[in-house]
């Protein structure tokens, strides 16, 4: 293992990208996640990549398609209304099949809201902001050290599937200082690059595009051939973490830094010999419905409490995996505000009283 | 055998434009009465005999129809 | 006897979807010309836009990428940063590059990037049948400006040349048309050139090419060449705007 | 063992640094650590702050609800915080800036003349660190020693100039709570 | 009842939103909605409204706030990639609880995909395709007739709730031709307009941001007030049409032209004998879940059907709603293309064998 | 003695958030003093950017709305269109308007939206710690060029009054500065001009003011001062560059 | 009565006229009717095509998957819609484009040399209104009256001025029709 | 009843710019050694005889933090 360092949470992640291989960063200054263009454009010129500050996010997104179908790892970053201008931009890339990561420090909405840490774009990563129909991968680090062991996954996730993956953190996980181990480069196979565009030369002329006028139907082909891939990730992707399950009456469903407040209130409620077991989801799409309906079958788990930093939002994922079988409850805290130990241990007492 | 044309037109590409007929200095190029299988009447290489194939009807033809020879 | 004029390689042989007379088929010939002349096809890579012309690829036997629309120059920024050894080339229309990407054009050429920029400006949004774009003329009607567009309502045509020449960046600035014959000769060597510099390491290069829009100006091709004659260079002089490799030469 | 602080002050007067100070050492040290500044609802002008927590066992929530110390650097800070302190613990007043007294009865409370002490270390900036060295002293965390080696770790480089100064008023403000305790 | 005229349902919109006091169109082209603004055009002048092509749908969208907040009945339309362009801007809007009309005309996805008639922009519309905790009331109209009549709704619905209101049509609507009647002004009395800028003269200064700093908690309170319209939505606003369901034992839930198909085959399959009853969700949000949750408890309901022109989406509605108690089919056609009489009736007949 | 400097009537009696020595604290102070003298407060509407001026509505008494960023001139556009007897007032910064709200900064003038523009140009992104603006100086650092603004890399500063006075539709463009006494004098004329051009429909005024950001400097305010008048001056040359109710008087 | 016809040719040959005019003197004759352009995967220089229904029931689906009629101006056309047709549909075929017979045995197949009874009418282009005026003589839905009562109604003002024209072709390919019946 | 002051700077308002300091033609003006409640070093106004009521000090102030009178 190596050695310890102390870092940001957008530190990390743009350190982490560069281990990963990430040679090129478009992005946009928007708090909370300030740092990471700021890191980049120290970095990348070091290891002769390119930083470069776009005109705006909309332009940021458009020039991480061009780096991306030249096959090079790329990334860009913003925050919540950030994202909202990239929403065309990110279906371009899922239609065309190109790969690349796209980092949202989420913070409170809608509108300009505040620069608070927040939850609250989950529909828009999980369900597609954009239009049609195309999935993109989220991630939802809950750490300093999850969040850079994320990056190295997401490059690869984004290679694997060429489609964009997200990686959805709230304003705490970018702001946060923690130690950490940086991770090591992935020593995964990817598939090979026969699309990328670098001159027709010694083969046809690619076009990379996400326009099919013909033959007729051809839209719908590529969009089952998509779907396809969704279904792929929906059976290899998964991917959550389990607290204290094993005779969990109670489960939260909690991701990010919701999940860690959750964490220690579980810890407090079983000091007092409530049996509370978290579920943390991990990728926010594909989600952990399967695991969630396993847990709503068992006798002895009684309800589920899903903890998020917005309105309920996740809660819709909750309710299609337990379907009616079990009580779900909410605990929620929107437009910047954090989860209080408190209240939250409060809503546990409650469901258990 | 039968020198070959200066101008060869592609009948069933050409589009009916008429660009190629107004680029032609030595008035060569004329409309058919015919359409072809698009609907469009296309350009005919009419007066052959006037054409130094100087290339500039071939030039504007926004379809590629026209190949010259010389 | 010898074919003096045939289909340039990097033209595909297969029909254009264009109308009859439409600027833009003339405009994939020129560009395919030069880049056969200049023999970079085989490192050349053309970034498609959104507008008639959104299917360039398929007819240029070159690699090609779609940009969202508007998006071409965001779309070559990074295609050429990351690719600095291919011939990038943004081909736009006046509504993709002079109305919603407006942002994109302006920082492109302001940062100077290394790719060269075909504008195809035929005062019309042809491929949605016929709006207004910002360089359609005054008094010109289109789908959105039934009674003629009305400068005092919505501003004056938009002549880009004229302001992109205003920064520094840029190492050439030209202004052409497809009219006629001279000036699609003239056209030719403008391209050519705006390859040639990026060849050269020369930096951003910008080709305004009027071009006609039989279609949506409703007008035979004809009548068509001669409104960009009548109307369109009066309001959008030809010639160079700047040319930097000459004021190099000069010096 | 867990230590949870809140430092808050004045946008410059280096509370976040003193946080990341706090929690390098902490790394060091072998604990876990997580250190949060605030930039949510401040704006400029507005009042800064940091949460800290150092611990022997694995950090859950990373956030500060309750405060085991709390180090006010100014008055608006005294008046958000005060209350949240966590019963017995500590609250760490800079007296130079704030005129009240700590109204909490169930805290240990300590003044310090963080502003005059600096001004003696050689610099009315260091404040911060004349707060740390008083936060030290009452609670025994680490030594001098460990926080001292870590102070050139965490300061930007164009601040390593002031390290001699900042070690003084670490070494002062340790002083003057040994003695005013 | 007025004078039947034959329109498309793209001009239809139009009359009808003249017809509401709509005297202000900012938008920009893109098929297959391009007779929305060229209609605007030619007829807003006429009505001393003011029709404005934007530069792009960003402006045209924040053009909108601009007449909104001056207290006009404003609204914008464009087709998928446009909407994903105005995601910021609807996000804005409805954090400053400002009042528009957004049409989207559907078109195949996702990226710049096709022309072709779609639904496969619904979970853009109903989860919010932007940031933050916020929703839209979003209507789908099934007919050139409807879609002139939603139109005095929409606007109303806006006015009332101060909240943007989605129009979602597929390309067909659009498109389509069909006789109707043209709408009457509404007759509702609407909440006042306290809040419109005109000047402060005679009263204090007002604002109109979605900006929520201090005191802290601001845009959490804000939040939990828009929460509380949502739910007001959902107790009030929710719509939808009933087909022969009294005796049905498959449901099909099916919306805008899926709808009108899945109808013709319903009849088809009642004529053999099945008993296939249809509900059509006129909102798509709020959605009819208490209605389709009573069919599900219904024993005669044997199953549910869900129509659509995407791969899947207002499924999750559905499934929300019926939460396990029924079986549930999909028939979906995508990327432009439009459900198939016989497929759609095969789907039925194997459903029922 | 009577007062002979006193609050204006619009710049409400409250701490402003601003750093300081800031120059977005003088111009609100100048706009202010305008529209009282203009005596248009009650039908004033400012749209408020966002960066470090987001909340002018809490120190302007007049009525304000928000845009989102980069978009002010599109919310004012709106907003002109449904309230001609409005003045409104788009104040944004150099990222706001030369950056993300590029185009509509561009088209608005272009059109000639009879609104007014205070374009306040600090070099910087204030807001989100100073960032890299297009009005960035070559060589200058700041967060996203730390080793200085390379303008062979990303292009030379952007000059916006330069460039929109290519434009036809404008009425009137001025670049003034606030670093000193005289300069900020100078400024309240220029900013009550374009206010008194949209009371008499001339159309859309625009005034770029230079402003200081010592925070994101990293100057003390006496510092910023001379920068600006010894760097950013330079560059960015005072002055008129447009006015047509001059051109219109010397006719 | 259900009629179910689509009507299909190049881009210029005026199909989606011809089919608006169809629904609009189903409207004016009391029935339900509908019309649905193609405007999907074709582009410039393709073919154009549109649906139109007329109904004495409510119409369900707009869609029409298999016409009763076709009318089809170009060859493209006929390849395309040929097999949708339902059995003992009309198939009506500008014979003037289109060198190929029909294959399917099971329909009623009319052709009509519509470009050459257009030119004959006054104008090449009106041979949408020739294929009209034949259907209306194979299938008598509606009178000849009626449907040039309702021509003004949807032709564009700019294409008043070829109404003659166009009511002399709708005679002339009923005429033909009803001779070749 | 004293004279009032010609210039009135709001102590607790000034955030130390010395804006006006420089300002001022006549040197009237003068920091603080003291620091307010914010933290700030203020201005002063020190050598009040050379005040002429010009207004140039209160004109650049940002925070509207001086008044004078005449
Ligand atoms: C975001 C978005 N908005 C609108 C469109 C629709 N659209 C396609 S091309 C085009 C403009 C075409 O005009 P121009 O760029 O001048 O190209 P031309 O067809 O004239 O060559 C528009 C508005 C789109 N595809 N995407
Ligand atoms: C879409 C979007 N992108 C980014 C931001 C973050 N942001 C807020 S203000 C600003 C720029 C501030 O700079 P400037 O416009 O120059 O104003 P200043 O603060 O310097 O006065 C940015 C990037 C945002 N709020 N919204
Ligand atoms: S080659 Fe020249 S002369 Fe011959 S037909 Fe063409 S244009 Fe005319
Ligand atoms: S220029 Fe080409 S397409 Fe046009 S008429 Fe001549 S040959 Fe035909
Ligand atoms: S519509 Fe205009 S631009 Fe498009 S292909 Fe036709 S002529 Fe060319
Ligand atoms: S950061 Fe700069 S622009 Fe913002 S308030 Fe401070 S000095 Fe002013
Ligand atoms: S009024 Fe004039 S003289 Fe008096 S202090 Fe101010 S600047 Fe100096
Ligand atoms: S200018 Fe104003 S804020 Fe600055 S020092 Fe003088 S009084 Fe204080
Ligand atoms: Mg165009
Ligand atoms: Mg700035």
């Amino acid at each position: 293992m190596g050695e310890k360092v102390l870092m940001r949470g957008n530190e990390a992640l743009c350190e982490s990208a560069i281990i990963a291989g990430c040679r090129f960063y478009f992005g946009y200054p928007i708090t909370p996640q300030n740092e990471v263009p700021a890191y980049m454009a120290r970095r990348l010129p070091e290891v002769n990549g390119c930083f470069l500050q776009a005109e705006s996010e909309l332009s940021a997104i458009n020039m991480v398609w061009g780096a991306s179908v030249a096959g090079k790892r790329v990334m860009t970053s913003s925050s919540s209304p950030g994202i909202s201008l990239m929403q065309e931009g990110i279906s371009y890339l899922a239609g065309a099949e190109l790969p690349a990561v796209i980092v949202n420090i989420m913070r409170g909405g809608p509108g300009l809201g505040s620069i608070g840490p927040s939850q609250s774009d989950y529909f828009q990563a999980t369900r597609g902001g954009g239009h049609g129909d195309y999935r993109t991968i989220v991630l939802a680090p809950q750490s300093v050290q999850e969040i850079a062991d994320i990056m190295i996954d997401a490059f690869d996730l984004a290679d694997i599937y060429r489609n964009p993956v997200v990686v959805l953190g709230d304003g705490v996980i970018g702001q946060m200082t923690e130690p950490l181990v940086l991770p090591k480069p992935s020593t995964r196979t990817l598939p090979r690059n026969d699309w990328v565009l670098d001159g027709a030369s010694g083969r046809d002329a690619r076009v990379v595009m996400s326009l099919r006028l013909s033959p007729p139907g051809a839209l719908e082909t590529h969009n089952l051939h998509l779907k396809e891939k969704f279904c792929e990730m929906e059976r290899n992707e998964v991917r959550y973490e389990e607290y204290e399950l094993s005779d969990a009456q109670l489960v939260i469903v909690a991701f990010g830094t919701a999940a860690r407040v959750a964490r220690t209130c579980m810890q407090k409620a079983r000091g007092l010999g409530m049996k509370v077991g978290l579920l943390r989801p991990v990728t926010l799409w594909p989600f952990c419905a399967d695991a969630l309906g396993a847990l709503a079958e068992q006798r002895r788990v009684k309800a589920f409490l899903t903890v998020e930093m917005n309105l309920g939002q996740m809660l819709e994922d909750v309710r299609l995996a337990v379907l009616g079988r079990k009580d779900i409850f909410f605990y929620g805290r929107t437009g910047g505000s954090v989860p209080d130990e408190d209240e939250l241990f409060g809503k546990i007492t409650e469901v258990f009283s | 055998m039968k020198d070959p044309e200066r101008v060869v037109i592609a009948k069933e590409c050409c589009k009916g434009c008429e660009l190629c007929i107004d680029a032609c200095p030595r008035g060569v190029l004329e409309m058919s009465e015919e359409i072809n299988s698009s609907g469009y009447h296309y350009s005919v290489f009419a007066n052959k005999k006037d054409c130094n194939s100087c290339t500039l009807c071939a030039v504007i033809c926004p379809d590629m129809c026209i190949e010259v020879y010389k | 006897m010898k074919a003096v004029y045939e289909r340039p390689r990097t033209l595909r042989d297969t029909p254009m979807h264009y109308c009859p007379g439409c600027g833009h088929s003339i405009i994939h010939k020129l560009l395919s010309q030069s880049i056969d002349e200049l023999g970079i096809r085989e490192r050349t890579i053309v970034v498609a836009p959104v507008g008639c012309s959104v299917l360039i690829y398929n007819y240029l036997d070159c690699d090609g990428s779609e940009a969202a629309h508007g998006r071409a120059q965001a779309v070559a920024t990074g295609l050429k940063r990351a690719r600095p050894e291919c011939v990038v080339v943004s081909y736009q229309g006046d509504g993709d590059l002079a109305a919603i990407g407006t942002a994109e054009t302006i920082h492109a050429a302001n940062r100077g990037e290394k790719f060269s920029v075909i504008f195809v400006n035929n005062a019309i949004y042809g491929m949605t049948g016929g709006q207004m774009a910002p360089t359609t003329l005054a008094g010109q009607p289109t789908k959105t400006t039934p009674f003629g567009r009305d400068p005092k309502e919505i501003g004056p045509p938009l002549r880009m040349c004229e302001l992109l020449s205003g920064l520094e960046a840029p190492a050439y600035i030209e202004r052409v048309s497809v009219h006629d014959v001279k000036n699609v000769l003239r056209t030719k060597k403008a391209i050519k050139k705006a390859l040639k510099n990026q060849i050269e390491g020369a930096g951003y290069s910008f080709v305004e090419v009027l071009s006609m829009c039989p279609t949506n100006w409703g007008m035979t091709t004809r009548q068509a060449s001669s409104w960009i004659e009548e109307n369109m260079i009066p309001y959008y002089p030809l010639g160079v705007y700047k040319d930097r490799g000459k004021e190099r030469n000069a010096k | 063992m867990t230590q949870k602080v809140i430092i808050a002050g004045f946008g410059g007067q280096g509370v976040i640094l003193a946080g990341k100070l706090l929690a390098y050492t902490g790394m060091v040290e072998g604990k876990n650590v997580s250190h949060i500044p605030s930039y949510g609802v401040e704006m400029r002008g507005g009042t800064a702050n940091c949460a800290v927590i150092i611990s022997d066992q694995e950090i859950a929530s990373p956030l500060v609800v309750h405060p085991t110390s709390l180090i006010v650097l100014n008055k608006p800070s005294l008046l958000k915080f005060e209350d949240s302190v966590t019963p017995s613990g500590r609250i760490l007043v800079n007296e130079s800036l704030i005129d009240r007294e700590v109204k909490r009865k169930d805290v240990v409370v300590l003044y310090v003349p963080a502003n005059k002490i600096a001004e003696e270390a050689g610099n009315g900036r260091s404040s911060n660190m004349v707060m740390i060295g008083a936060w030290l002293a009452v609670t025994g965390l680490f030594s001098q020693k460990t926080i001292k080696e870590s102070l050139p770790r965490v300061v930007s480089k164009r601040n390593l100039r002031y390290n001699e100064i900042n070690e003084r008023a670490i070494d002062m403000g340790y002083e003057y709570a040994k003695n005013a305790g």
